[in-house]
C-alpha cells in the first residue's frame, strides 16, 4: 500500500509521517507541494508543520500548492485523505472540512500528552479503533482551536462527523472539545493531535497513534 | 507606485482569543471602559503603477481568495491609500 | 522597491585612502581604541577606507574577536592532552565542535548568548539567538537535531520580569516550534541579579555523517562565492551611522532597525536546501551569517583558505535600497548562508536553491591573491589581508583582581543560619524550598516548546538530559545537558565552572550516556573591571582542569560579557554543556522509577 | 455606544516575513502585480459611550502601550469608527 506524504515548505512532521506508514505496514511516498503529482499512491497524508510559516493563516497558502490542485478532487473522489495539524488546517482552508482553526485561546503554543475518545470508528482513518476508544497521543499545536458556527457543529455531530474529542483538557479552546472531523464520505479527515507521533516504542507518549495508519492500509485493501 | 489597503476582521459570531487577551490587558492597565476588543489585520499591497480600479479589483480577488477565510473573517474594507490619506486629510482640517 | 543604484553616492575607495592620509575618522565612534586604529593603519601601511574601518572595529569588537578572554580560552586548546582528543574531529576555532560517536556518525554541537537583544526585544531577541546557533551547526555540514535553552530572569514578581520572560519563551518556542527541532532541556533560575540582564543561552546539536564534515573555508582559485537566504537589509547596523554622515546624500538615510525579526520560516527551508546542497556535494566551502554578517563571513572564509578573495559587494540583494556599503558590509541580517562552489557546480546548486525558493546570488570568486578585496561598482573600497581582520585581532591581558568582598562573603557561610529543629520545622523548611522559582516545576514555560518533532525525542522535560536519536536503524543517540549555579561561582568561581561541569556531566552519566565534549557558555560582567576579569580567569581554568580530571574536551562555546548594570555584574554564570552517547538510545535511564517498591540508594559523599 | 480603530503596521526598516509570504503567495495566485505587501494589525476597541476626544486619547495610549511594540511596530492611526464610516460614505457618494 503506497501512502503518500506531501511536504511543503515548512512542513516539518513530514518524515515522522512517513515512519508512521512505514511501521504501520505501508509503503510511504514523499510528495512534493510543487509537482502536480500523486504518483498513484492510495491515501495521502498531509503532515504536520509551518507551511510557508503558516505566516498569514495557518494552511492558508498551502492550500494553493499545485499538488492541492489534483489533491482536492481525488479526495472528494474518495481518496483517503488524513490532515495532520497543520494538515488539518490546509483541509479546512481547502474547504474539504468545514470549519476553521484559531490560535489557541490561551495564546500559548501547547505541546503535551492529550487523552482523546475516537468518536467516529468507521472512518477511513479510525477503523482500527473500537468506538469509544480512549486513547493517548502527542499534541503541540498555536493554532489548535476549532470553530465553526453553531449550524456547521450541529451538522456534525448530528452525522456523527466529530472523529476525536478531546478529553480532561480541551487544550486550545475547540467548541466543543472537538479534536478531529471528518467529511461526509469519511474519507478525509482532520485531527489536530499528532498520532504519527505515537507508533513507536520510547519515542512518544504511547502506541496509541498507529491505529490510523493500519486503518487506511486496512481501508484500502478492503476497498 | 500606488498602495492599497486591506482590512480584515473576524466575524462577529466567532470567538477571537486574540481580541480577549487583548481586552483583558487593558482592563489591567485601567483602561477598562474599552469592554470589547476584536483583533484583525491589515494589509497593504504596493502595485508599481496608480491605483486604478482594476488594480482595486485585483487587490478584493486578493483579499477575498487569500488575505481573508470566509469561515471566521470578512473584508472590511480594499481602499487605495491615497484615499484613506486624502479623506483624513480632510477630516483632520475640520 | 527600487533596486540600488551603486554609483549615485561617493564612496571612499582604496584609491582615496592612499591619497588623503589625514582624514579624521570616527573610529573612537565604532569602538576601537587608539592603538587599534594605529594598528589597522600600520597592517593596511595607509588608512583604512570607511568600509575597512567598518569591518575592522566590528571583527575586532569583543563579541567577534574575544579580545579579553583569547589567553584564557587558550586553556581549553592546551590542556587538552592526545586521549582527550580520540573523538574529536574538529576542536575549538570552527564555528562549532565535531565529536565522532562511532558508526561512521558525528555531531556537532554549540551553546551561544543571545542575552542583550533579548532584553531589548524579547520575542526577536531569543528567537534569533535560536535561528544563529542553529545555523552554526548547519555550517558544519550538519542536520539540526534539537535546541535547548539555559535561562536566567530577575526576580520573578518584578515586573520587567514579566515582561522579558513571556517574550523569551514565546521568541524560543516560536522561533524552534517552527524549525521542527524539538526542545530536549534547558534551565530557568530566578535572581535578582539577572534583573537588567537576562541571560538567554541557546544551544544547538546537530549530527551528520563523518564525510560530510564541512568547513568555513574558501579555497581553489576561480570558485565562485554565494551569498543565499534572506535579502540583506539594514539590521544590527546602528553603531556604523558614524560613518554614513560622509557619505549620504542629502535625503539622508532611511531608518535603520533597532532589532532584528527572525524569520524561522525562511531559515527551515535554508536548512533543507543545505542539506541538499551538502548531498549533492555541491559545496566547497560554507559559513553562516551571524554577528558582522559579510564583513565575517567573506574574511573568515578567506582566512581560512589558501588564497584571496574577491567580491563585488554591489551585487547583494537587498532589502533597503539605501544601504550603504560599510553599512552592507556590515548588516546581520538573518537567515543567511554563504558558500563557496567550484563553477561546474554553480547550475546544480542554483538548481536546488530553486527547488526550495531560496534566493542566490554570486557576489564574487576565490582568487590566487592574498588580500580580500571588495569592490562596489568599479572602486576597491576594501583590500585588506583577511587574517589581519578575523584571526590576528588585538588580544588584552586584562588585569585581574580578587575581588575584596569575597572573603566576607566565604566567611558568611550556612553555620549562622537557623536551623529546623522539629518535624513542623523541616516541613516548612521543605515547602519553602519546593515552592522556590527556581526550584518549581518549570512545565509552564516548557510545554509551549515542541518536544516530539522529528520523532526521535527519547528524553526531555522532565528529565535530567535530553536523549535523542541520531540513527534510526541502531537507536545510536546522544544525551545533553546544561548547568550552572551562578551562587556557587560567585562564591568560588574556580570550583562554581567545576561544579557545573560534573552537575552537566553527571546528567549525561546518569541517563546512560557515555560523556564524550563540552560546550560552553562564558556570561560574566565587565571585562574591563578586574574583579570580573579574575573571575573569568578563575571559572575558565576551573572548568579546563575540570575536562582534564573528566577526560573530555572543550569543542567550542560563546563569551558574553558586558553584563552588568552600571557597575554591578550579574553572578559569573559560566553555563557548561556535556554531550555524551549511547549506543542504543532504548537502554536510557530516565529520572525517576517506574514501578512501585523499587529501592532507592545513594551514591556518592 | 461607540467604537474607536487603531491600525499597527510594522515598521518599514524592519523584515515582514508574514508579508513577504502573502506577496510569494499572490505572485503564484497570478496576483504578482502587488510586488510589496505588509501585514499588519487591525483593532476595534468597543465603548459603552460616544467617543469622545477623551476615549480617543485613551486609545491612544494603549495603542503605544499594548497595542504595538513600538521597537518593531508603528501605530499608524487611532480613529472613531464613525468618522471612518461617515468619510467613506462620502467618498462612495462621489
Ligand atoms: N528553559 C528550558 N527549556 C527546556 N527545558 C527546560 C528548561 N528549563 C528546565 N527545563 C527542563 O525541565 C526539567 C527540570 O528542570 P530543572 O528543575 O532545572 O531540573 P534540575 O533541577 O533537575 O536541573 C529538565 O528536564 C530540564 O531540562
Amino acid at each position: 500500500m503506497r501512502v503518500g506524504v506531501v511536504t511543503f515548505p515548512g512542513s516539518l512532521d513530514d518524515h515522522d509521517a512517513q515512519r508512521a506508514v512505514r511501521l504501520a505496514g505501508g509503503e510511504p511516498v514523499a510528495l512534493w507541494h510543487a509537482d502536480a503529482d500523486l504518483h498513484g499512491v492510495d491515501a495521502v497524508v498531509l503532515p504536520g508543520g509551518f507551511s510557508y510559516g503558516d505566516y498569514l493563516r495557518c494552511g492558508a497558502i498551502a492550500r494553493f500548492a499545485p499538488v492541492m490542485d489534483l489533491l482536492v478532487p481525488a479526495a472528494e473522489g474518495g481518496l483517503p485523505v488524513l490532515g495532520i495539524c497543520n494538515g488539518f488546517q490546509v483541509l479546512c482552508e481547502s474547504h474539504l472540512l468545514p470549519g476553521a482553526l484559531v490560535r489557541n485561546d490561551h495564546q500559548q503554543f501547547v505541546c503535551r500528552d492529550q487523552r482523546l475518545r475516537i468518536e467516529r470508528a468507521d472512518t477511513a482513518w479510525t477503523r482500527d479503533y473500537g468506538q469509544g476508544q480512549e486513547i493517548v497521543v502527542a499534541l503541540k499545536n498555536g493554532e489548535g482551536g476549532y470553530v465553526a458556527d453553531e449550524a456547521t457543529l450541529d451538522e456534525l455531530e448530528g452525522e456523527g462527523r466529530v472523529v476525536a474529542r478531546y478529553l480532561e483538557v480541551n487544550p486550545n479552546g475547540s467548541f466543543r472539545d472537538i479534536a478531529g472531523v471528518s467529511n461526509a464520505r469519511g474519507n478525509v479527515v482532520g485531527l489536530m493531535p499528532h498520532p504519527e507521533h505515537a507508533v513507536e516504542p520510547g519515542f512518544g507518549p504511547s502506541l496509541d497513534g498507529l491505529g490510523f495508519f493500519t486503518s487506511v492500509l486496512h481501508q484500502v485493501v478492503n476497498a | 507606485m500606488g498602495t492599497v489597503i486591506v482590512d480584515v476582521m473576524p466575524k462577529q459570531e466567532i470567538l477571537d482569543p486574540q481580541g480577549q487577551a487583548v481586552a483583558g490587558a487593558l482592563a489591567r492597565l485601567g483602561l477598562g471602559r474599552f469592554t470589547d476588543v476584536r483583533q484583525g489585520k491589515r494589509f497593504t499591497l504596493t502595485v508599481e503603477e496608480e491605483v486604478t480600479e482594476e488594480v482595486l479589483a485585483a487587490a478584493r480577488e486578493a483579499a477575498e481568495t487569500l488575505l481573508s477565510n470566509p469561515v471566521i473573517e470578512d473584508v472590511v474594507s480594499v481602499r487605495a491609500q491615497q484615499d484613506v490619506d486624502s479623506v483624513r486629510a480632510a477630516e483632520d482640517a475640520r | 522597491m527600487s533596486t540600488t543604484q551603486p554609483t549615485a553616492y561617493r564612496t571612499d575607495t582604496v584609491t582615496d585612502a592612499q591619497g588623503s592620509p589625514d582624514v579624521v575618522q570616527p573610529w573612537a565612534d565604532l569602538g576601537l581604541k587608539e592603538d587599534e586604529y594605529a594598528r589597522i593603519r600600520e597592517i593596511l601601511d595607509r588608512r583604512p577606507t570607511s568600509a575597512e574601518l567598518a569591518m575592522y572595529s566590528v571583527m575586532w569588537s569583543e563579541h567577534c574577536s574575544y579580545k579579553s578572554s583569547k589567553v584564557h580560552l587558550r586553556q581549553f586548546g592546551e590542556k587538552t592532552t592526545e586521549a582527550m582528543r580520540e573523538h574529536l574531529l574538529v576542536g575549538i576555532g570552527e564555528n562549532a565542535g565535531v565529536v565522532d560517536i562511532g558508526d561512521g556518525w558525528a555531531v556537532t554541537f554549540k551553546i551561544e548568548s543571545h542575552n542583550h537583544p533579548s532584553y531589548v526585544e524579547p520575542y526577536q531577541g531569543a528567537a534569533t539567538g535560536v535561528g544563529g546557533i542553529v545555523r552554526d551547526i548547519m555550517s558544519m555540514g550538519a542536520r539540526p537535531i534539537a535546541v535547548m535553552d539555559p535561562l536566567r530572569f530577575g526576580a520573578l514578581d518584578h515586573p520587567d520580569t514579566a515582561r522579558v520572560l513571556p517574550g523569551v519563551v514565546a521568541g524560543i518556542g516560536g522561533y524552534g516550534n517552527c524549525l521542527g527541532l524539538p526542545n530536549i532541556g534547558g534551565e530557568v533560575v530566578f535572581d535578582a541579579c539577572y534583573q537588567g540582564n537576562p541571560l538567554v543561552n541557546a544551544l544547538s546539536v546537530g549530527s551528520m555523517r563523518v564525510e560530510d564534515i564541512h568547513l568555513a573555508k574558501a579555497s581553489g582559485a576561480g570558485n565562485l562565492v554565494i551569498l543565499f537566504g534572506a535579502k540583506t537589509g539594514g539590521d544590527g547596523i546602528g553603531g556604523v551611522s558614524v560613518l554614513a554622515s560622509e557619505t549620504f546624500d542629502d535625503e539622508g538615510p532611511s531608518k535603520r532597525p533597532a532589532v532584528q525579526v527572525g524569520d524561522p520560516f525562511a531559515e527551515k527551508v535554508l536548512i533543507e536546501c543545505c542539506l541538499d546542497l551538502y548531498a549533492a556535494g555541491v559545496v566547497d566551502g560554507i559559513q553562516d551569517l551571524g554577528g558582522a554578517g559579510l564583513s565575517c563571513a567573506t574574511s573568515e572564509l578567506a582566512s581560512n583558505g589558501d588564497g584571496g578573495m574577491r567580491v563585488q559587494l554591489d551585487t547583494v540583494p537587498l532589502r533597503d535600497a539605501s544601504l550603504r556599503p560599510e553599512e552592507i558590509l556590515m548588516s546581520e541580517s538573518q537567515e543567511r548562508m554563504m558558500a563557496v562552489v567550484e563553477p561546474g557546480r554553480l547550475e546544480e546548486f542554483m538548481a536546488i536553491a530553486t527547488r526550495w525558493d531560496v534566493e542566490a546570488t554570486v557576489i564574487g570568486e576565490v582568487t590566487d591573491g592574498t588580500n580580500l578585496e571588495v569592490y562596489w561598482g568599479e572602486d576597491l573600497i576594501v583590500d585588506v589581508p583577511p587574517r589581519s581582520v578575523a584571526h590576528d585581532g588585538p588580544v588584552y591581558e586584562r588585569p585581574l583582581a580578587r575581588p575584596e568582598y569575597l572573603d566576607d562573603l566565604q566567611a558568611d557561610d550556612t553555620g549562622s543560619l537557623e536551623r529546623p529543629v522539629d518535624g513542623d520545622g523541616i516541613r516548612d523548611a521543605l515547602l519553602a524550598v519546593l515552592a522556590h522559582p527556581n526550584m518549581a516545576d518549570p512545565s509552564w514555560i516548557t510545554r509551549q516548546y515542541d518536544r516530539y518533532v522529528r520523532g526521535n525525542t527519547a528524553q526531555a522535560m522532565p528529565d535530567d538530559a535530553g536523549v535523542v536519536r541520531v540513527d534510526e536503524e541502531t537507536g545510536r543517540g546522544v544525551a545533553l545537558s546544561t548547568d550552572c549555579n551562578g551562587r556557587f561561582t560567585k562564591l568560588d568561581p574556580y570550583a562554581g565552572a567545576q561544579l557545573a561541569l560534573a552537575e552537566a556531566y553527571r546528567n549525561v552519566a546518569v541517563a546512560g550516556a557515555r560523556p564524550l565534549a563540552v560546550s560552553d557558555c562564558l556570561n560574566f560582567g565587565s571585562p574591563e573591571d578586574p574583579g570580573v576579569m579574575w573571575q573569568f580567569s578563575q571559572a575558565v581554568t576551573g572548568l579546563a582542569d575540570g575536562c582534564v580530571e573528566l577526560g573530555i574536551p572543550v569543542t567550542g562555546g560563546n563569551v558574553s560579557f558586558y553584563n552588568q548594570t552600571g557597575d554591578v555584574a550579574i553572578h559569573p554564570t559560566p553555563v557548561v554543556s556535556v554531550l555524551g552517547v549511547l549506543d542504543d538510545v532504548a537502554d536510557r535511564n530516565r529520572s525517576g522509577w517506574d514501578a512501585e517498591r523499587q529501592a532507592l540508594f545513594l551514591l556518592g559523599t
